[in-house]
C-alpha cells in the first residue's frame, strides 16, 4: 500500500495568493494512499526541502508529490531533495500550481477545485512510480573525425590535447581544406598557409591523432560512446610507407595536361601528383581516371624512376572498422560553379571565375606565383568587378539564404587586387553588406576608403563578351537604379556556399537531419548548436551553415569540448526515462508478438530484435529489444504497440491510465 | 485438376504435412476443413467463405508443419502481411489458388502471390459499400444511434477476433489488465472500446475479408468498421494492406507533408 | 434554478512545445478559463488514441490535444506519427457517431503562450455551448443488469 | 398428469394481453434481418414466425451477460460497500423451444449447487416460461439424443404445441397454472393430447454409452483432431443456454467502484492461463476435450444431469461450423 506525501508550495503569494493552499492540503489528505499532506510558504527554501526529507523519514514515504511550480522548473531540485532523503529521486513528481493554475486563472473556488485536481492526479501518478536507476553506457574514448579542412583539424587537436585518440578522416589526400587554397585571410590579411600549414603538421605529428587522407566514411552502426565506423581507404597506388616524397614521379609523370583542382583549374598537374607543395601527407597519389597505364596499360614510367619502388598498380582499396565514441562532422562546403549563371555566360567566359580562382590568382603558391594574370591571356587586368550575393540570397537558384562570407572576402578581394594591381580599377556590385563581425566592417571600409575600391548597390543583370572585354551591366539602385555598364577586364563572382557534395548520403549513413539545402541539422538551433539529433554526433564547421574561419574554429574547439566532456567519464549516464519492453517468466517469455511494426515508428533505430532461445539453443521466439543508450523516450513505439508489449518508464501506462482516472 | 487431387499429390509427396481449404458442412453450409492424409483430402473444395489464413498463425496448426492453403485474394493478401509482420514464413505455407481453367496453381514465393494479387482488384462488396454510404450520409448522431443499437447485440464472443487473420496477438489488448484498457465486461462501454480499438488496431493492417462481420452470431456489421479505418489510410496515406511481404505499415511511418484539415 | 453547465476539458500535451507554452502562458500572466485539466506526456506520439477515449468513458466533455508543429519535433518526427493516427482515429469516431467537434487537435509551440490560451478559451467556450457529452456518459450504466 | 387445454390461435392475444395486465413483460422470439433473438413484445404479432430457435439462449434472463453484484466507496482506511438488489421483474418467456427450456434446470444445478445464489433466483423466481413445441428442425438439432424431446415438457410451466385448430396447451407447473388462471376463458380442456404436427427426430447417438466411454477417451487424438477448426472463439458458450461460467471483474478508481459478474467461456486461451504463466488447457484441442467432457461427463457426475439439451446453438453461431452432434457422434464412433 502506497505511503504518499504531499507537499503544497504557495511560492509566497504566486500560487498561495490565488489558491486555497490549506485547503488544496486538506483535501488531499482525504485520497486515499496519502498518509501525509502540508502547505508552507516556499517548498524550494532549504526549510521547505528539508521538510520534505523530514516527512519522507518520519512518514516512511514511498511517494512524494511537490504540488508548486512548472517541473521544468524544479523538478531536480525536489527529486534531489528525495535523493537526500534516501528515497529514489523517480518517486517524487510534481504538480504545476502556478504557470498552469495560479498565474492564469483568477482566485476563486474553481481555480482551488482545479488546484486539488492536479494535485490527486498526480497523487495516482505518483502511486505508480517504479524506483528507476540511471542508465549507464559504457563509452569508447577514441573519436572519428570526418573532414580535413580547418574544422577538422582543430577538433582533432583539441581532442587529442584532451588526451583522447582521434581517427581524422579526409577524402582528398591531403589535408587543409579550402582554408589552404586561400592566399590571405580577412579581416587581417595574414596568408592563410602560413597560419594553417603548422596546423596540419601539428595534426600530422600529434601522437593521439591517426591520420586517414585520401579515405571516406563506408558505413556506420552502434550509438553514443558505442559506433562502429567502416572506413574506405582509397587505393592512392603508393605505398605511403617507402614513398619518401622526393617527387621524381611527379616531375617526369608524362601526361602533364590534367586541370588541377587545387589550383582551380587554372593550372596542370600529372597523373601522380601531389595536391599541393604543402600537403599532408606529402605523399603523391595516382589518379586513375587519367593515369596513362590505367587507360592504355601502357607506362608505368613512375614505377621505374621511383627509388624506393613505392608505385604499388596492384593496390587496392581496404576498408578498416574502428570502435569510436563520438564522432564530429566537419565536411564542409562547396561554391556554386560559375557555370550556373546563364546570365553571366554559363561559366564559358575565361575571365569570369569564381571567389575561390581568384584566392588561387592572389596566392602566392598559386599558378601566377601571385601576379594579378587573368585567366584568358594572361593579361593584367586593368578593371576587375567582383558580384557579390551570386547566387546567394536568389530563390531562383534554390538558395535563398545569405553565404555569410561573400561580403568580406569581395572586399578582401577588392583590396588584394588594388594592392597588386597600382591604378586598376575594382567594382563591387552588392545587395547590402554584411559586415559584422570583429574589425570587419572596418576592414570593409578600409577596401572603400583606403583602396578606393568603387562599390555599387546593385545587382548585375547581364555579362557578355565585347572584343576581348567582358561588358557588365548593372544599375546603380542608390542613384535612383541609374544603367551601369562597365567594360571589364575580369569579373570575379562571389558565388553561394553550397554543402558538400555528398551530404545528403553522408547524413542518412549517420542517421542525422539535414535541412533542404543539404546542411546538417543542429539538435537545437539555439542551445545545442554543435549537437545533432543523433547522439554522439557533432557539428563542426560549414556542413552545417555558411560560416566563416574564426566561427568554424570556435565551433570546432565547441564540438571536440562536447566530445572531451562525454570522454570525461569511462560510463555515460542517462535519464531512464525510456521505453522497456514487457518481459514474463516462461512459457510467455513476453507479450511481444514480435511483429516489428514499432521498428520502423523508431527515430533513433533503439529498437533491436532479441532472440528467446531454449536450452538447446533453438530459438522459441523473437521479440522486440529497446536498447536504452539509443532510446530517447518519445513512447511513439508505446501508441503503436496493440499489446501494450512496450512501455516508457515514468510515464508508463499505468501511470497515465491513472491520471485520467482521476479526473 | 481440383483441390482434393491436389491435396492428395501434395500429402502423398510430402510437400505438405496438410492442406487447408472447405468441406460440405451444417444444413448445407461450407466449413473449413484440414486434410492432413490422402483419404481425408477426398472432400476438399476452393468452396468456402471463411478466410483460412486466420489459421496459420495458430501453434496447433504451425506444430503441423508447412500448410497449403487454398487461397482467394483476400487470403493471400492476409498471408503477405503475415509475412511482413514476422508472423509466418514463406516456407511455411504454400498458398493454392484456382485459375479459371479450373487447374491448381501453387503460389510458392511472396513474389508471386504479390504479382497474383496485382491482377485482382481489391474493392469492398457492393452491399458493404452500399451500407457505409448509407452510414455516411447521416447526421452524426443518426450514426451514433446506429452502432449503439447494433453493438447493443455484442456479446463479446470475441469470433470477430478469433476469426481475423490479422488478430494474431497471443495477448490481446483487450487481455491487458494493468491497467485494464477495455472493460471486459460487454456493456455498452465495454462494446464500443472493444470495436473501436479492434478497428483502429487493423487501419493499415485489413485485408478487408469481412471475416469478422460474417462470424458475428448475432449478425453486427462490425466489419465495416474495420474497413472504414483501413480505407481512410488508403485514401489518405495511399498504402494498402497485404499488397507486399515487405512490410510498410502507414501508422509507424509518416511523410513530413501529410495533409489533414482538422489541426490547428 | 440549476447552476450553468461548466465542461469538463481533458488535454494532453507534450512536455517540449505545447506543456512549455502552457508554462509561458503562466510566466506571461495571460488568463484563460480554469475548466481544463492537462495530462503531460513526452511527446504526441505517446498518446495512444485509447486514452482519448479513456477521457470520454470519465466523462469529459472536451478533449484537447497538442504538441509540437510539424518540424519541431524533439523527438523529431513523433508529432507525425500522431498526426498520422488521428488522421485515421477522427474518421473512425465520426463514423461510429462520436462527435469529433469535442476533441481538438492543435500545434502549440513553446513560444505561443497566448495561442495557449486561446486555444483553452475557445474549446472551453464552445464545449459550454455544446453542452455536456451526455451521448456518452449515459454508455457508463448502460448495458448492467 | 398435467391438465391438458385446447387454445386457440386468435386467443394468444387474450393471452399476452392477461399476462401484461398481470404486470408481467412477455419475451418472445422477433425476428431481425433472418436472425430470430429475444425480445419484449406486447402481442402475438410480433412474435416472429416458424423460427427454429433464436440465436441466443433465454439464459440471459436469469443470467444476464452483466450483472452488478455490489458497488463500493473507499476513503482512507475505510470501505463502504453495498450490495446489489436484482432488478428481477415479474418475466414471461414466450415460445422459447422445449430444448431450451430444459437448460434452466443446467444452470439452477451451478447456481444452487453448495452456494444459493442470490441473483440467479431472485430471477429465476420472477420467470415463468411458455415453451412452443418444435413442428420444424435442423441439422444442428439433437435434443433427442440427449434426454429431450421436440414436445417435451421438461422446464416449461406451460407447453403449447401446434395443433390444426391452434395450440395444445399442457400446464406443467404451478406457474403454469397461474397463467391459465389469469385467462381462464381462453383455455378450453381437452382429454387427449394431441402432438401430431410435433416434429420426428431421431436420436443420433447413444449418449449414455457415450459418457461410459469418455474416460477411456480423455487421451484420444481425436479431441485434437476435431479441434483444429476451432478458432477458440465464445460464440458457443455464450449462446448456449448451460454454459454457466462467469468472471468477475472490478470497475474501479481510487474513490469508488463496482463488481460486475460477466459471462466467459472456457473456449478462450486465457480461461486457464495462471499468474505464473502455465496455462493447464494450453491447446485448442485441451479446451474443446474440456467443453464435451464438463457437458457428458463431469455434468451427470457432479448434478446427476447432462450439461447439453440439444438446442444446437453453439453449432448455428459458430463461425467455423463446429457441429456438437457431430463431434458427438464421432467421439461414440471412436
Amino acid at each position: 500500500m502506497s505511503r504518499i506525501g504531499v507537499f503544497i508550495c504557495h511560492c509566497g503569494e504566486n500560487i498561495g495568493g490565488t489558491v486555497d493552499c490549506a485547503r488544496v492540503a486538506e483535501a488531499t489528505r482525504a485520497v486515499p494512499g496519502v498518509v501525509h499532506s502540508v502547505d508552507y510558504k516556499y517548498m524550494c527554501s532549504d526549510p521547505g526541502q528539508s521538510m520534505i526529507k523530514a516527512a519522507i523519514a518520519e512518514h516512511r514515504l514511498t511517494g512524494v508529490v511537490v504540488a508548486a511550480c512548472s517541473p521544468r522548473m524544479h523538478e531536480p531540485t525536489f527529486r534531489n531533495a528525495v535523493a537526500e532523503a534516501g528515497l529514489n529521486p523517480y518517486l517524487c513528481e510534481m504538480a504545476n500550481l502556478r504557470e498552469h493554475c495560479s498565474w492564469v486563472h483568477e482566485k476563486g473556488e474553481p481555480t482551488t477545485a482545479k488546484a486539488i485536481d492536479l494535485v490527486r492526479v498526480m497523487v495516482e501518478k505518483v502511486k505508480r512510480n517504479q524506483p528507476l536507476q540511471p542508465i549507464q553506457v559504457p563509452v569508447t574514448k577514441r573519436a572519428l573525425v570526418l573532414g580535413g579542412g580547418i574544422a577538422g583539424i582543430q577538433a582533432a587537436l583539441d581532442i587529442a590535447n584532451a588526451g583522447h585518440p582521434v581517427v581524422l578522416v579526409e577524402k582528398s589526400p591531403s589535408i587543409g581544406g579550402h582554408m589552404s587554397q586561400l592566399s590571405e585571410t580577412f579581416p587581417t590579411l595574414d596568408c592563410s598557409q602560413c597560419i594553417l600549414t603548422p596546423r596540419m603538421v601539428e595534426a600530422a605529428r600529434h601522437p593521439n591523432i591517426t591520420l586517414m587522407t585520401y579515405a571516406e566514411l563506408e558505413s556506420l552502426s552502434g550509438f553514443i560512446g558505442n559506433f562502429q565506423a567502416t572506413i574506405r581507404r582509397k587505393a592512392r597506388q603508393v605505398d605511403e610507407k617507402l614513398c619518401t616524397g622526393c617527387g621524381l614521379c611527379t616531375t617526369k609523370c608524362p601526361n602533364k595536361k590534367i586541370p588541377d583542382a587545387f589550383n582551380e583549374g587554372l593550372s596542370t598537374r600529372g597523373a601522380i601528383y601531389v595536391p599541393f607543395p604543402q600537403a599532408v601527407p606529402n605523399k603523391p597519389v595516382i589518379d586513375k581516371l587519367n593515369c596513362t597505364f590505367y587507360k592504355t596499360g601502357k607506362c608505368k614510367l613512375c614505377e621505374k624512376l621511383c627509388p624506393t619502388g613505392a608505385i604499388r598498380f596492384d593496390q587496392q582499396d581496404e576498408l578498416v572498422t574502428l570502435d569510436v565514441g563520438a564522432i564530429v562532422l566537419a565536411t564542409g562546403f562547396k561554391l556554386m560553379g560559375t557555370d550556373q549563371f546563364p546570365e553571366y555566360g554559363y561559366g564559358q567566359y575565361k575571365d569570369v571565375i569564381d571567389g575561390m580562382q581568384f584566392e588561387r590568382l592572389a596566392s602566392a603558391s598559386g599558378p601566377t606565383a601571385g601576379a594579378m594574370k587573368r585567366p584568358s591571356d594572361g593579361k593584367p587586368p586593368e578593371t576587375v568587378v567582383f558580384v557579390s550575393c551570386s547566387g546567394s540570397r536568389d530563390r531562383s537558384k534554390g538558395v535563398p539564404y545569405c553565404s555569410k562570407i561573400c561580403c568580406m572576402y569581395t572586399a578582401k578581394h577588392a583590396m588584394l587586387y588594388k594592392h597588386k594591381q597600382h591604378g586598376g580599377k575594382a567594382y563591387v556590385f552588392y545587395m547590402d553588406i554584411r559586415s559584422c563581425g570583429k574589425d570587419y566592417d572596418e576592414f570593409v571600409r578600409r577596401a572603400i576608403e583606403e583602396d578606393d575600391v568603387a562599390y555599387i548597390r546593385g545587382r548585375v543583370s547581364r555579362i557578355y563578351e565585347q572584343d576581348g572585354q567582358l561588358v557588365v551591366m548593372g544599375a546603380d539602385t542608390l542613384q535612383g537604379g541609374r544603367p551601369m555598364v562597365i567594360k571589364a577586364d575580369m569579373v570575379v563572382l562571389a558565388t553561394a556556399v553550397q554543402s558538400q557534395e555528398g551530404s545528403e548520403a553522408l547524413a542518412q549513413k549517420l542517421h542525422v537531419s539535414y535541412d533542404p539545402y543539404h546542411f546538417f541539422a543542429e539538435a537545437h538551433p539555439k542551445l545545442k548548436p554543435v549537437e545533432t539529433n543523433t547522439a554522439g554526433i557533432y557539428l563542426a564547421g560549414t556542413c552545417q551553415a555558411p560560416r566563416d574561419i574564426p566561427e568554424t574554429v570556435a565551433q570546432a574547439s565547441g564540438a571536440a569540448a562536447k566530445v572531451a566532456a562525454l570522454f570525461a567519464k569511462s560510463e555515460l549516464t542517462r535519464e531512464p526515462q525510456v521505453a522497456v519492453v514487457n518481459r514474463q517468466p516462461p512459457p510467455v517469455f513476453s507479450r511481444c508478438v514480435g511483429c516489428f511494426l514499432c521498428q520502423s515508428a523508431c527515430a533513433y533505430q533503439a529498437i533491436e530484435q532479441e532472440q528467446i532461445k531454449a536450452r538447446d539453443g533453438s530459438v522459441i521466439k523473437t521479440v522486440a529489444r529497446v536498447n536504452p543508450g539509443l532510446c530517447q523516450g518519445c513512447g511513439t513505439c508505446v501508441a503503436t504497440c496493440r499489446t501494450k508489449a512496450i512501455d516508457i518508464q515514468g510515464f508508463s501506462n499505468e501511470q497515465i491510465f491513472a491520471e485520467i482516472m482521476t479526473l | 485438376m481440383e483441390l482434393n487431387e491436389k491435396a492428395k499429390q501434395l500429402l502423398e509427396t510430402g510437400d505438405v504435412k496438410a492442406v487447408l481449404g472447405f468441406e460440405a458442412g451444417t444444413q448445407g453450409g461450407r466449413r473449413p476443413a484440414f486434410a492432413r492424409s490422402a483419404a481425408r483430402a477426398e472432400r476438399l473444395s476452393f468452396e468456402g467463405e471463411q478466410n483460412l489464413a486466420s489459421y496459420v498463425t495458430r501453434k496447433e496448426v504451425k506444430r503441423l508443419g508447412r500448410v497449403a492453403v487454398a487461397a482467394r485474394p483476400p487470403v493471400l493478401r492476409a498471408l503477405l502481411q503475415l509475412m511482413a509482420e514476422r508472423q509466418v514464413k514463406e516456407q511455411d505455407v504454400l498458398p493454392l489458388v484456382q485459375e479459371a481453367d479450373g487447374q491448381v496453381r501453387e503460389l510458392a514465393t511472396a513474389q508471386a502471390m504479390e504479382e497474383y494479387l496485382a491482377l485482382s482488384p481489391q474493392q469492398i462488396p457492393a452491399a458493404d459499400r452500399e451500407l457505409m454510404d448509407k452510414l455516411a450520409a447521416m447526421s452524426q448522431q443518426e450514426r451514433w444511434a446506429y452502432w449503439q443499437d447494433q453493438l447493443s447485440r455484442c456479446i463479446k464472443c470475441y469470433a470477430c477476433r478469433s476469426s481475423c487473420p490479422m488478430c494474431y496477438c497471443e495477448h490481446c489488448t483487450m487481455d491487458c489488465n494493468r491497467p485494464q484498457w477495455v472493460p471486459v465486461p460487454s456493456h455498452a462501454l465495454g462494446n464500443l472500446e472493444y470495436h473501436m480499438t479492434r478497428a483502429m488496431h487493423l487501419a493499415g493492417r485489413c485485408v478487408e475479408c469481412g471475416d469478422c462481420g460474417r462470424a458475428c452470431p448475432v449478425g453486427i456489421p462490425i466489419h465495416l468498421l474495420t474497413f472504414n479505418a483501413e480505407e481512410s489510410v488508403h485514401a489518405q496515406f495511399g498504402q494498402r494492406a497485404g499488397a507486399s511481404a515487405k512490410l510498410d505499415y502507414a501508422l509507424s511511418t509518416f511523410r513530413p507533408d501529410d495533409k489533414e484539415t482538422f489541426i490547428r | 434554478m440549476t447552476e450553468p453547465f461548466e465542461p469538463k476539458i481533458t488535454a494532453f500535451v507534450c512536455n517540449w512545445c505545447t506543456y512549455a507554452g502552457a508554462d509561458l502562458t503562466g510566466t506571461s500572466r495571460i488568463k484563460y478559463q480554469s475548466n481544463v485539466r492537462v495530462l503531460r506526456l513526452p511527446c504526441t506520439g505517446r498518446i495512444d488514441f485509447m486514452l482519448l477515449a479513456k477521457a470520454f468513458a470519465r466523462g469529459a466533455d472536451g478533449i484537447i490535444i497538442s504538441g509540437c508543429h510539424p518540424n519541431d519535433c524533439h523527438y523529431t518526427s513523433g508529432n507525425y506519427h500522431a498526426r498520422r493516427r488521428w488522421m485515421i482515429y477522427r474518421n473512425l469516431m465520426d463514423f461510429m457517431g462520436i462527435d469529433t467537434g469535442r476533441i481538438t487537435f492543435s500545434w502549440v509551440s513553446a513560444a505561443e503562450g497566448a495561442k495557449w490560451a486561446e486555444l483553452v478559451n475557445e474549446v472551453t467556450t464552445g464545449i459550454r455551448a455544446m453542452g455536456p457529452y451526455t451521448e456518452y456518459k449515459q454508455l457508463a450504466d448502460a448495458g448492467v443488469e | 398428469m398435467a391438465d391438458m387445454y385446447q387454445l386457440s390461435s386468435a386467443s394468444l392475444d387474450g393471452l399476452f394481453a392477461a399476462l401484461a395486465a398481470d404486470g408481467r413483460r412477455i419475451l418472445a422470439p422477433t425476428d431481425r434481418d433472418g436472425r430470430s433473438e429475444l425480445n419484449p413484445v406486447t402481442s402475438p404479432g410480433q412474435v416472429a414466425k416458424d423460427y427454429i430457435q433464436t440465436t441466443l439462449s433465454a439464459k440471459e434472463v436469469v443470467f444476464p451477460k452483466v450483472e452488478r453484484l455490489l458497488s463500493y466507496t473507499l476513503a482512507p482506511g475505510q470501505v463502504e460497500l453495498t450490495d446489489a438488489e436484482p432488478a428481477a421483474r415479474p418475466t414471461v418467456v414466450f415460445g422459447i423451444r422445449p430444448c431450451e427450456a430444459a437448460g434452466f434446470q443446467a444452470l439452477d444445478a451451478v447456481f444452487n449447487w453448495d452456494y444459493r445464489d442470490k441473483f440467479f433466483n431472485a430471477r429465476m423466481e420472477q420467470l415463468a416460461v411458455i415453451g412452443m413445441s418444435c413442428t420444424r428442425k435442423d441439422d444442428a438439432c439433437f435434443c433427442t439424443s440427449v434426454g429431450g424431446a421436440p414436445g417435451s415438457t421438461k422446464g416449461s410451466d406451460l407447453l403449447l404445441t401446434p395443433t390444426a385448430s391452434g395450440y395444445l396447451a399442457e400446464v406443467i407447473t404451478d406457474k403454469g397454472r397461474a397463467m391459465v388462471a389469469l385467462a381462464p376463458g381462453l383455455f378450453t380442456p381437452v382429454a387427449a393430447a394431441d402432438k401430431s404436427m410435433v416434429v420426428e427426430l431421431p436420436a443420433a447417438l447413444d449418449q449414455p454409452a457415450l459418457t461410459a466411454k469418455l474416460p477411456a477417451l480423455f487421451d484420444s487424438p481425436l479431441w485434437a483432431d476435431q479441434a483444429l477448426r476451432c478458432v477458440g472463439c465464445g460464440a458457443c458458450a455464450f449462446v448456449c443456454p448451460t454454459c454457466v461460467c462467469f468472471d468477475i471483474q472490478e470497475e474501479a478508481d481510487a474513490k469508488a467502484g463496482r463488481r460486475l459478474r460477466t459471462w466467459d467461456s472456457c473456449g478462450y486461451s486465457m480461461f486457464t492461463l495462471h499468474a505464473s504463466g502455465h496455462n493447464p488447457r494450453d491447446t485448442q484441442g485441451a479446451r474443446w476435450r474440456q467443453r464435451i467432457y464438463h457437458k457428458f461427463a463431469t455434468y451427470p457426475d457432479r448434478y446427476g444431469q447432462l450439461g447439453c439439451v440439444g438446442c444446437g446453438k453453439c453449432t448455428r453461431a459458430c463461425p467455423v461450423d463446429m457441429n456438437l452432434k457431430e463431434h458427438l457422434v464421432e467421439a461414440s464412433q471412436a
